[in-house]
C-alpha cells in the first residue's frame, strides 16, 4: 500500500536543506503530501517546521534538495508563484493585513470584478458567507485590526481555505483558538479532505494530531526523524521522537490543585468598567494564588487583563493592590505594583523584533531599574544566558534579533521577559501560545514554584486543560462580564466548559 | 449614517467650507466662482503630482524627486518643442514615456536592491533636476499656436469665471486615479504593501510589480504634471516645482493620508490641495502681511486646521 | 606564520556594518588623490592646521551636529523637516542679543540653545502628544520657523562685530577650529548619554515597536519627546556655528535644505527610516561622505551645473555599494568574466 | 482709492527685503492700497498671486518675475480682464503689448560695468575666480555673460575657477575657502561675485586665509547693499555695481499717470545702476545705514 501511494504523491520535498548563519534549520529533510489526507508535522520549537512550510512556499530559498508537486519539479520564488501553483498557505504568526478590512483580506488578489472594478458589495457578501462556515458573524467591512487575535487567524485559515488549491498548509493554526472553534475548523478540513485536497497541519496539540490527521511526519533539530502512519505512533511514542527522550512528568503526573491556604489577597477589582470592553467585573487573587480566566473568543479575557496593567483606564470600579486602591493610567504604573502582563498578540504587542533576545529579555527589568542605572550588556547576557538554558530556548547566543527565532522561542523569551522582574501578580494573556509540548511542561512547572514563592497569578487561556492544570480558580468570562467562579472540586474541564456554553 | 473611516474627508470637507465663508465674509470677491476655479487652475499640476504622491504614501513609500521631475519634463518640452521644433503631439508622448522609465528604475532600485524609497528618490530629484539644468539653464519658452489654442480653450463660468481645458483634465487625472486606487486591484495592491510589505508578500502580493509600478506611476504623473506646467507659463525651466515635493507631501496627508502607508483617500488629497490653495488664496487677499508674517500665518493657519481636524476626528470616534 | 587571525580579523572587518559607509569614504579620498596629489596634506601655519581634510572636518560640522540629533529622531520612527530653520532661529536670537545689547556671551548662547530646545519642545508636543505625523509637525515649523527667524531679523542680515562668538565659528583651538570640537564635544556627550545609560535601548525599543514598547511600560512620548529635544539643541548648535562663521545671522539661507543632507547622512550610515537600530558613529560617517563630495565637486573644477548630477550619481554608487544584493551580483558578473 | 496688487519674488536677501518696505511704504505715503504677495522664488506662486489679483479686481498689478519666461498666458489674463500690469526689476519674454511697462535693470550690462572696472585697473596678468548665483537663475546668467563678454576681448584676464555659491554668504565663505585651497591663493588676482552676499562671505574667508581682501585680491560685485559699502569703506572690497532698490516711486507714477489716462508710456524705463568704488563708499554707507 505504501508503494502504491508513493506512486501518487501530490508533493513531494526531497533532500531539503536549508542553512541559517549558525543554525542548520533544515538537514536534508524529505516531506512527502498525498491527496486527501491531513498530514501532520510535528517538532519542537525550533525543529524547522515553518522553515520547511516557507520553503516549500517559496518565501526562503533552499540551499539544496528539490520540490515536485504532482510529479512536476517546482521552485516557487514567493508566496504568489506558489499559489498560483495550487499551494495555500496559512503562516504561523498572522500575516493580514491589518488596515484592510476583514473581507479584503480574505479576497485580495482575487477580488470579485466587473470591467475591472472590485465589486466591494459582491465581496463583503461572499465573504460573509465564506465565513458563516467558520461560524464567525461579523462585520466583514470593519478594518481587521479591530478584531481579536483568534478571529484574525480564523480569518487568516478562512483564506487559505477559499483558495481552492490543491495542497493547503496550516502553520499552527489553532494556537489561540478555542475547542469550540478547533471543532468548527476541523469539520471544514474533513471536508476539504473528502474532496481530495492534501493538508499539511502544524501543531503542538497532541490531541488535535490524534484527532484529524491521517500521518505524522516528526523533525527533530532540522533532521527527519521519521514518517508514520498514525495508527504506528502512540502519544507516548510521539513524544519520544520529538524530544528524542521520554517525558515523565506532565503526561504521567498531572498535579493536583493545591488547596488554597487562607491567603491575604494581593488583587481585588471592584466593579471594575471600560466603556466597549468590559462590564462591571469584580476579582480577587491572593498572595501565592493561581487565577485562571476563561471564556469564548471575544468574551473580553483580553480586556480584563489590559485595564489590570493600566493600557487601558477604568471608567468607573476599583483596583486595590494589597489591600491599598491604585489608579492604573499606563503600564508604567502597574509594573511600579508589581503586576507583569505577558499580551496574547506577541507579533505586535510582544517581541521587538530586530532587537536582541539578550535586549529584550533585559527591557523590563531595565524599564524598572529607570534609564540612569544601565544594566551592562554582560549583564543582561548573564540574565539571557540564564532564560535560555532554563526554557531551552533554541538559538546560538543571546545575540541573535528575537525576529529570526521561531514562534515558540519568541514566545519564551517574552515569557523570560517579565519573569526576569520578579513580579507580584504576574497575568498571563495566551501564555503558551506556540510552545512545544515539552517547555510547556517546563514553564507549567516553573511558574507553579513561583506560586509556592508567593508570586500570584492570572491566567487568561483558551486550552482548559492548562487552566485546570495551572489554576486554584477559574474564573468564566462572557459577553465582557463575569458570569462563573469554579474553585475546588466543581474545577475541571468539563465544568469550566459547561458555564462557559451556559445560556 | 456615515461610514466612520469617512469622518475625516468630511472633516477637512467642512473647514474647507468654513475657511470660504470665513473669507468670503471678511473680503469682497472671495467668496466667487471665480476663486474656486483659480483654485482649480493654480492647482492643477500640484493635484496631479499629489495624486502620484498619495500612491507612493499609501504604499508606505515616499517620493521626493516629483519636483525635479516636473521641471525635468517641463525642460524637454520647451527644448525639443521650441529649439527642435518637434510637434508637440510628439514630444508629449516621449516625456511622457522618460518620465515613466525614470520611475521605473528608482522603483527598481528600490525593490532589488531593498534601498530605502527617501534616499533613492532624493538621489532621483538630484539627478533628474541635474539633468535638467544640464539640458538648460536658462528657461526656454514656448511659441507654438497648439499652446494658444490650448490656452483659449475652456469652459466660461457665471461671474467671469474661466475653467481652463487643462483643469479639466486634471479632473479626469482624478477620476482615473480614484478608480485605480479604489476599484483596481493594483489599488488593494497598494494599500497591501503600505499596511505591511512582509506580510503582504507572503498573501501572494506581487510586490516587485507593484512596487515598481508604484513609482512608474509618480514619476508619469510628475512628468504630466509638468506637460501640464508648461501649458501654465508656455515655457520650461529647470528651477520650476523646487520643494514641490513637500507641498505634495503635505497635501496628501493634510488630505487623511498616513505617511506609515496603507491608509488614506484619493478624494482626502484633492481636499488637502484645495485647502493649502485656499489658505495662500487667503493670505493673498489679506495682502498686508509682509513676507515673514505671510509665512508665519501660512504655518499657523496649517496648524489650525490639522488641531481642528485632529479634534474632530476624535469627537466624532468617541460620539 | 598568523594567517589563522589575519583572517578572522579580515572577516570581521567584512561583518562589520562600518565597513562599506567606510569603503565609499575611501573610495572618494583616493579619486580625489587622483586628481589632485596634495589633496591630503595637512600643513601647520600661524597656529593652526591647514588642509583639505580640516577644511572637511570643519565645513562638515553644521551638518554633523544635525545629523547627531537626526539620528536619534530617525531612530525613534521620526523625522525632524524643522532643523534649518530652527539653525535659522537660533542665530538670530544670538544675532539680535550681539547687536542690540552687550550681555555676556554666555547669556546669548544660553538663549540661542534656549530658542533651539523650544523649537524641539514644539516639535515633540506636536508629534507625541498630539499625534501630528512627525513629517507634518515639523514641516509646521520649517515653514514658520523662517518667517520667525526673519521677523527677528526684519529680513536684513544682522551683523555683528564679537571676537569670542566668531571664535565659536572661525576660531581654533589647539591647532584645530573649535567647529571640530564642538562636534566631536556634542558626539560623545550624546554617544554617552545613549549608550551608557539605557536611553539608547529605549530609542531603538520604541523605534522598533513602539505598541511593544508601550507593553514594556516604556514611556514612548517622553522617549520622543527627548530626541526632538536633542535636535533642537544639536540644530541650535549649528545655527549660531554658522551665524559665528560670517558674524551675521542670514535668516533666509542658512540652513536651507540641510535637513535633507542631514537625513542623506544618517542613511548612508545604514539606518532605517523606519526606525529602530541607529548609530551616531556611522551617521557621522555618512556626513563626511557627503561633505568630502561637496568638496571634491568644488575643487573639481567642473561646471557648476553638473553639480547635482555628479551628487546624485555619487549617492547612488555608495548606496549600492552598500548593498548586499548588488555586490552579489557583481562579484558573481566577475567571476564569470573570470571563467570565460 | 488706488488697490495695487504686488507679487514680489520672496524675501531671499536683505536687498529684497528693502526692496519690498520700499514699495510699501512709497504706496502708503501716497494713500495707495497695496496688496503684497510673497512668492517664495517659485513662479508657480507668483502666478497664482495674479490670478488672484484678478479676481479681486485690483486697479493695476505689479510683478517682480522670478523668470523671465512664461508670463505670457497669465498676462493675456489680466489683460482680458483690463487690469494694467507693471514688471519690475528684471526682464521677461513677453509680447510688448501684454504689459504697461518695464522698469528695470539690465543684468548684462551689469555684468558688463563689473568687468570693465577690471579692465581698466588691471593690464597685468590676472587669475580672477567667480563666484557664481543659484545655477540657473536669470541674474547669475546674465551677470555671467556680460562679464565675460568683456574680459574675452582682455588676454590678460581669465576666470581660472567659477562655483554656484547659491548667493548666500555662507556658501560665499565655504566655496572662496575652497578656491584658496585649490589655487595658490597668491595667484589669484581679483574676486568677482555675482552678489554681495556671496562676496561678503568671500571677504572672510580671505582674511581668515592670511590675505587682504581688496589688496591682494580685488573684490568686485553687484548690489550694492550697506554692508558692503562698509567693507569698501574699510579697503576689504573694491567694486560694486549699484542696483538700486527705491522702485515704488517711478512705480506708482507710472501708475497712476496710466490711471488718469495718460498712455503715451515707455515701455522700457531702465534703472541699471552706478558703478561705486571706495572713493566714495563711506560716505554712501552713511547715507544707506540710516
Ligand atoms: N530568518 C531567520 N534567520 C536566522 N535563523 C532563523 C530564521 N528563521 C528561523 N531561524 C532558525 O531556524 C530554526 C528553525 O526555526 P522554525 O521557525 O522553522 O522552527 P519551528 O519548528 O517552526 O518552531 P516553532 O514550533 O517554535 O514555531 C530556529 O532555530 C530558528 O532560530
Ligand atoms: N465573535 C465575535 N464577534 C464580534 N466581535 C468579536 C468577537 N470576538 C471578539 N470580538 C471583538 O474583539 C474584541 C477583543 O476581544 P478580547 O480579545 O477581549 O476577547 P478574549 O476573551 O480575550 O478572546 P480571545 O482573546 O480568545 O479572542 C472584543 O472586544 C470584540 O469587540
Ligand atoms: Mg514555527
Ligand atoms: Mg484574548
Amino acid at each position: 500500500m505504501q508503494q502504491e501511494q508513493s506512486e501518487k504523491a501530490l508533493f513531494e520535498l526531497s533532500n531539503i536543506s536549508k542553512q541559517f548563519p549558525g543554525v542548520k534549520a533544515l538537514d536534508a529533510v524529505n516531506f512527502r503530501l498525498f491527496p486527501g489526507e491531513v498530514h501532520a508535522l510535528l517538532g519542537e520549537n525550533g525543529a524547522g517546521k515553518s522553515t520547511l512550510v516557507k520553503i516549500m512556499t517559496g518565501v526562503l530559498p533552499k540551499d539544496s534538495g528539490s520540490i515536485q508537486l504532482q510529479q512536476q519539479e517546482i521552485s516557487p520564488s514567493n508566496t504568489a508563484e506558489a499559489q498560483k501553483l495550487g499551494i495555500a498557505p496559512v503562516y504561523q504568526e498572522v500575516n493580514l493585513l491589518p488596515n484592510l478590512s476583514v473581507a479584503h483580506n480574505l479576497f485580495l488578489g482575487r477580488e470579485p470584478t466587473r470591467f475591472g472594478c472590485i465589486r466591494w458589495q459582491q465581496m463583503a457578501e461572499d465573504a460573509r458567507q465564506l465565513l458563516k462556515r467558520f461560524k464567525l458573524n461579523i462585520d466583514v467591512t470593519e478594518s481587521l485590526s479591530h478584531y481579536s487575535v483568534a478571529i484574525q487567524q480564523l480569518v487568516a485559515i478562512a483564506r487559505g481555505v477559499a483558495m481552492n488549491a490543491k495542497v493547503l498548509v496550516l502553520d499552527e493554526p489553532t494556537a489561540s483558538l478555542d475547542s469550540s472553534e478547533v471543532d468548527t475548523l476541523f469539520d471544514i478540513l474533513r471536508q476539504l479532505k473528502s474532496e481530495g485536497i492534501a493538508i499539511l497541519f502544524i501543531t503542538h496539540f497532541l490531541e488535535q494530531v490524534y484527532q484529524i490527521s491521517d500521518r505524522i511526519t516528526v523533525l527533530r533539530s532540522g533532521k527527519l526523524i521519521g514518517e508514520y502512519p498514525i495508527t504506528d505512533l502512540p502519544r507516548g511514542k510521539l513524544i519520544e521522537a520529538m524530544l528524542g527522550q521520554e517525558l515523565q512528568q506532565v503526561t504521567g503526573e498531572q498535579t493536583e490543585a493545591t488547596e488554597p491556604a487562607k491567603r491575604e489577597p494581593l488583587l481585588t477589582v471592584s466593579n471594575a468598567t471600560v466603556p466597549h470592553s468590559v462590564d462591571d467585573v469584580s476579582l480577587t487573587v491572593n498572595k501565592g494564588e493561581a487565577v485562571g480566566m476563561a471564556g469564548l473568543l471575544g468574551s473580553g479575557r483580553t480586556e480584563v487583563c489590559r485595564a489590570l496593567f493600566g493600557i487601558d483606564t477604568l471608567k468607573s470600579g476599583e483596583i486595590k493592590i494589597r489591600q491599598q486602591p491604585v489608579t492604573l493610567n499606563q503600564p508604567a504604573d502597574a509594573m511600579q505594583q508589581g503586576i507583569a502582563l505577558c499580551p496574547e498578540d506577541r507579533k505586535t504587542d510582544g517581541i521587538i523584533g530586530p532587537l536582541s533576545i539578550r535586549e529584550n529579555i533585559a527591557l523590563a527589568l531595565q524599564v524598572q531599574a529607570g534609564w540612569w542605572r544601565y544594566i551592562s550588556p554582560e549583564k543582561q547576557r548573564t540574565l539571557a544566558n540564564q532564560y535560555i538554558e532554563s526554557f531551552h530556548i533554541a538559538t546560538p547566543d543571546s545575540e541573535k534579533p528575537i525576529e529570526e527565532l521561531s514562534g515558540g522561542n519568541q514566545q519564551k523569551v517574552i515569557l523570560a521577559r517579565w519573569l526576569a522582574i520578579s513580579p507580584q501578580l504576574l497575568i498571563l494573556d495566551e501564555p503558551t501560545r506556540g510552545i512545544d509540548i515539552g517547555a510547556h511542561a517546563e514553564i507549567i512547572k516553573l511558574i507553579k514554584s513561583l506560586c509556592d514563592e508567593g508570586m500570584s497569578l492570572l491566567v487568561a487561556s483558551s486550552e482548559l486543560e492548562e487552566l485546570v492544570a495551572f489554576a486554584n480558580r477559574v474564573v468564566v468570562m462572557r459577553d465582557h462580564r463575569k458570569v462563573a467562579e469554579l474553585q475546588g472540586a466543581e474545577l475541571s474541564s468539563q465544568s469550566i466548559m459547561h458555564s462557559i456554553a451556559e445560556v | 449614517m456615515i461610514a466612520r473611516r469617512f469622518v475625516p474627508l468630511l472633516a477637512t470637507f467642512s473647514l474647507l467650507v468654513v475657511m470660504f465663508i470665513i473669507g468670503g465674509f471678511q473680503f469682497e470677491g472671495f467668496a466667487s466662482f471665480q476663486v474656486v476655479t483659480n483654485l482649480l487652475t493654480d492647482n492643477a499640476f500640484l493635484l496631479v503630482v499629489a495624486l502620484g504622491m498619495t500612491l507612493v504614501i499609501l504604499s508606505g513609500g515616499i517620493d521626493l524627486s516629483v519636483g525635479a521631475v516636473v521641471a525635468l519634463s517641463g525642460v524637454l518640452c520647451a527644448v525639443l518643442i521650441s529649439e527642435y521644433q518637434w510637434p508637440p503631439l510628439l514630444v508629449f508622448p516621449l516625456v511622457l514615456v522618460i518620465g515613466t522609465l525614470f520611475g521605473t528604475l528608482m522603483g527598481s532600485l528600490i525593490y532589488f536592491y531593498k534601498l530605502q524609497p527617501f534616499i533613492v528618490t532624493l538621489a532621483g530629484m538630484f539627478f533628474a533636476r541635474g539633468l535638467a539644468t544640464t539640458i538648460s539653464e536658462e528657461s526656454v519658452g514656448i511659441e507654438h499656436p497648439l499652446y494658444y489654442a490650448v490656452a483659449d480653450s475652456g469652459i466660461a463660468l457665471p461671474g467671469n469665471a474661466w475653467l481652463p481645458s487643462y483643469a479639466i483634465i486634471v479632473l479626469a487625472v482624478l477620476a482615473g486615479l480614484f478608480l485605480l486606487t479604489h476599484y483596481s486591484r493594483f489599488g488593494g495592491y497598494v494599500y497591501a504593501i503600505g499596511g505591511n510589505s512582509q506580510s503582504a508578500a507572503l498573501m501572494g502580493v506581487p510586490i516587485a510589480r507593484s512596487t515598481i509600478g508604484i513609482y512608474a506611476m509618480s514619476s508619469f504623473l510628475a512628468a504630466f504634471a509638468g506637460i501640464l506646467y508648461t501649458f501654465y507659463t508656455f515655457s520650461g525651466y529647470a528651477l520650476t516645482g523646487i520643494g514641490m515635493e513637500l507641498d505634495a507631501i503635505a497635501a496628501v496627508v493634510i488630505g487623511g493620508t498616513l505617511l506609515t502607508g496603507g491608509s488614506g483617500y484619493i478624494l482626502g488629497t484633492l481636499l488637502g490641495v484645495m485647502l493649502m490653495g485656499i489658505i495662500h488664496t487667503y493670505i493673498i487677499f489679506e495682502g498686508s502681511l509682509n513676507s515673514w508674517w505671510a509665512r508665519i500665518a501660512i504655518g499657523l493657519l496649517l496648524f489650525v486646521f490639522i488641531a481642528l481636524q485632529k479634534v474632530l476626528n476624535r469627537s466624532s470616534q468617541r460620539g | 606564520m598568523n594567517t589563522e587571525t589575519s583572517h578572522s580579523f579580515a572577516e570581521r572587518l567584512l561583518k562589520s556594518r562600518y565597513i562599506w559607509p567606510l569603503a565609499a569614504l575611501l573610495l572618494m579620498l583616493i579619486f580625489n588623490l587622483l586628481l589632485d596629489a596634495s589633496f591630503l596634506d595637512i600643513h601647520f601655519d600661524n597656529g593652526r592646521f591647514y588642509g583639505n581634510p580640516i577644511d572637511i572636518l570643519h565645513r562638515s560640522a553644521p551638518v554633523a551636529l544635525l545629523a547627531i540629533g537626526m539620528t536619534v529622531v530617525i531612530a525613534t520612527g521620526g523625522i525632524d523637516l524643522s532643523v534649518g530653520a530652527v539653525m535659522a532661529i537660533a542665530g538670530a536670537v544670538c544675532a539680535n542679543l550681539l547687536v542690540a545689547t552687550d550681555v555676556s556671551l554666555f547669556t546669548v548662547l544660553v538663549a540661542g540653545i534656549a530658542s533651539g530646545l523650544l523649537c524641539g519642545l514644539i516639535n515633540g508636543a506636536l508629534v507625541s502628544y498630539m499625534g501630528i505625523q512627525p513629517i507634518i509637525a515639523t514641516l509646521l515649523l520649517m515653514v514658520t520657523g523662517r518667517g520667525i527667524a526673519q521677523l527677528l531679523n526684519d529680513g536684513q542680515i544682522v551683523t555683528f562685530q564679537h571676537a569670542g562668538f566668531s571664535w565659536l565659528g572661525s576660531g581654533t583651538l589647539l591647532g584645530i577650529p573649535v567647529t571640530i570640537w564642538l562636534v566631536l564635544l556634542v558626539f560623545i556627550i550624546s554617544q554617552l548619554m545613549l549608550r551608557r545609560t539605557a536611553l539608547g535601548l529605549f530609542v531603538e525599543a520604541v523605534g522598533c515597536n513602539s505598541s511593544a514598547s508601550r507593553y514594556l511600560g516604556i514611556n514612548d512620548r517622553t522617549v520622543k519627546l527627548m530626541a526632538y529635544l536633542l535636535t533642537g539643541f544639536c540644530a541650535a548648535l549649528a545655527g549660531i556655528i554658522s551665524a559665528a562663521d560670517i558674524n551675521g545671522s542670514d535668516a533666509n539661507n542658512v540652513g536651507l535644505w540641510l535637513e535633507l543632507d542631514a537625513i542623506l547622512a544618517v542613511v548612508l550610515g545604514g539606518a532605517a527610516l523606519s526606525g529602530g537600530r541607529f548609530s551616531i558613529p556611522l551617521s557621522l560617517l555618512g556626513v563626511l561622505i557627503i561633505q568630502t563630495l561637496n568638496t571634491t565637486i568644488m575643487v573639481s573644477g567642473m561646471p557648476s551645473k553638473l553639480n547635482l548630477l555628479i551628487k546624485a550619481l555619487a549617492v547612488v554608487l555608495v548606496l549600492l555599494l552598500q548593498s548586499d544584493i548588488f555586490r552579489k551580483q557583481i562579484s558573481g558578473l566577475a567571476g564569470k568574466w573570470r571563467h570565460s | 482709492e488706488i488697490v495695487v496688487g504686488f507679487a514680489q519674488v520672496g524675501s531671499e536677501s536683505g536687498w529684497r527685503t528693502n526692496f519690498s518696505n520700499d514699495m510699501r511704504e512709497e504706496a502708503k505715503r501716497r494713500g495707495i492700497t497695496l496688496k503684497f504677495a510673497d512668492s517664495q522664488q517659485q513662479q508657480a506662486n507668483q502666478i497664482r498671486a495674479v490670478r488672484t489679483f484678478i479676481a479681486m479686481r485690483v486697479d493695476a498689478i505689479v510683478i517682480a518675475p522670478v523668470v523671465e519666461t512664461g508670463w505670457t498666458p497669465i498676462l493675456r489674463q489680466a489683460q482680458r480682464s483690463d487690469i494694467p500690469v507693471i514688471i519690475l526689476d528684471r526682464n521677461i519674454r513677453a509680447d510688448e503689448d501684454l504689459y504697461l511697462t518695464r522698469i528695470a535693470s539690465d543684468f548684462v550690462e551689469e555684468g558688463v560695468k563689473a568687468a570693465q572696472w577690471l579692465v581698466e585697473n588691471e593690464q597685468d596678468e590676472c587669475r580672477v575666480v567667480e563666484l557664481q548665483g543659484t545655477v540657473g537663475s536669470t541674474a547669475a546668467i546674465d551677470r555671467g555673460t556680460g562679464f565675460n563678454r568683456v574680459i574675452d576681448k582682455h588676454d590678460n584676464i581669465t576666470i581660472v575657477r567659477s562655483q554656484t555659491a547659491e548667493f548666500t554668504r555662507n556658501r560665499g565663505k565655504e566655496v572662496m575657502e575652497s578656491f584658496l585651497r585649490a589655487e595658490d591663493p597668491n595667484s589669484i588676482c581679483a574676486l568677482w561675485a555675482h552678489n554681495d552676499e556671496m562676496a561678503l562671505g568671500a571677504i572672510q574667508a580671505i582674511k581668515e586665509s592670511g590675505l587682504a581682501p581688496g589688496e591682494d585680491i580685488k573684490v568686485i560685485s553687484v548690489d550694492g547693499i550697506p554692508d558692503y559699502f562698509l567693507a569698501m569703506a574699510n579697503g576689504l572690497a573694491n567694486v560694486t555695481v549699484e542696483l538700486d532698490p527705491h522702485l515704488g516711486a517711478p512705480t506708482y507714477d507710472v501708475i497712476q499717470r496710466y490711471l488718469k489716462g495718460d498712455t503715451d508710456i515707455p515701455k522700457l524705463i531702465r534703472t541699471t545702476g552706478d558703478v561705486y568704488t571706495q572713493a566714495t563708499a563711506a560716505e554712501e554707507y552713511q547715507k544707506r545705514s540710516q
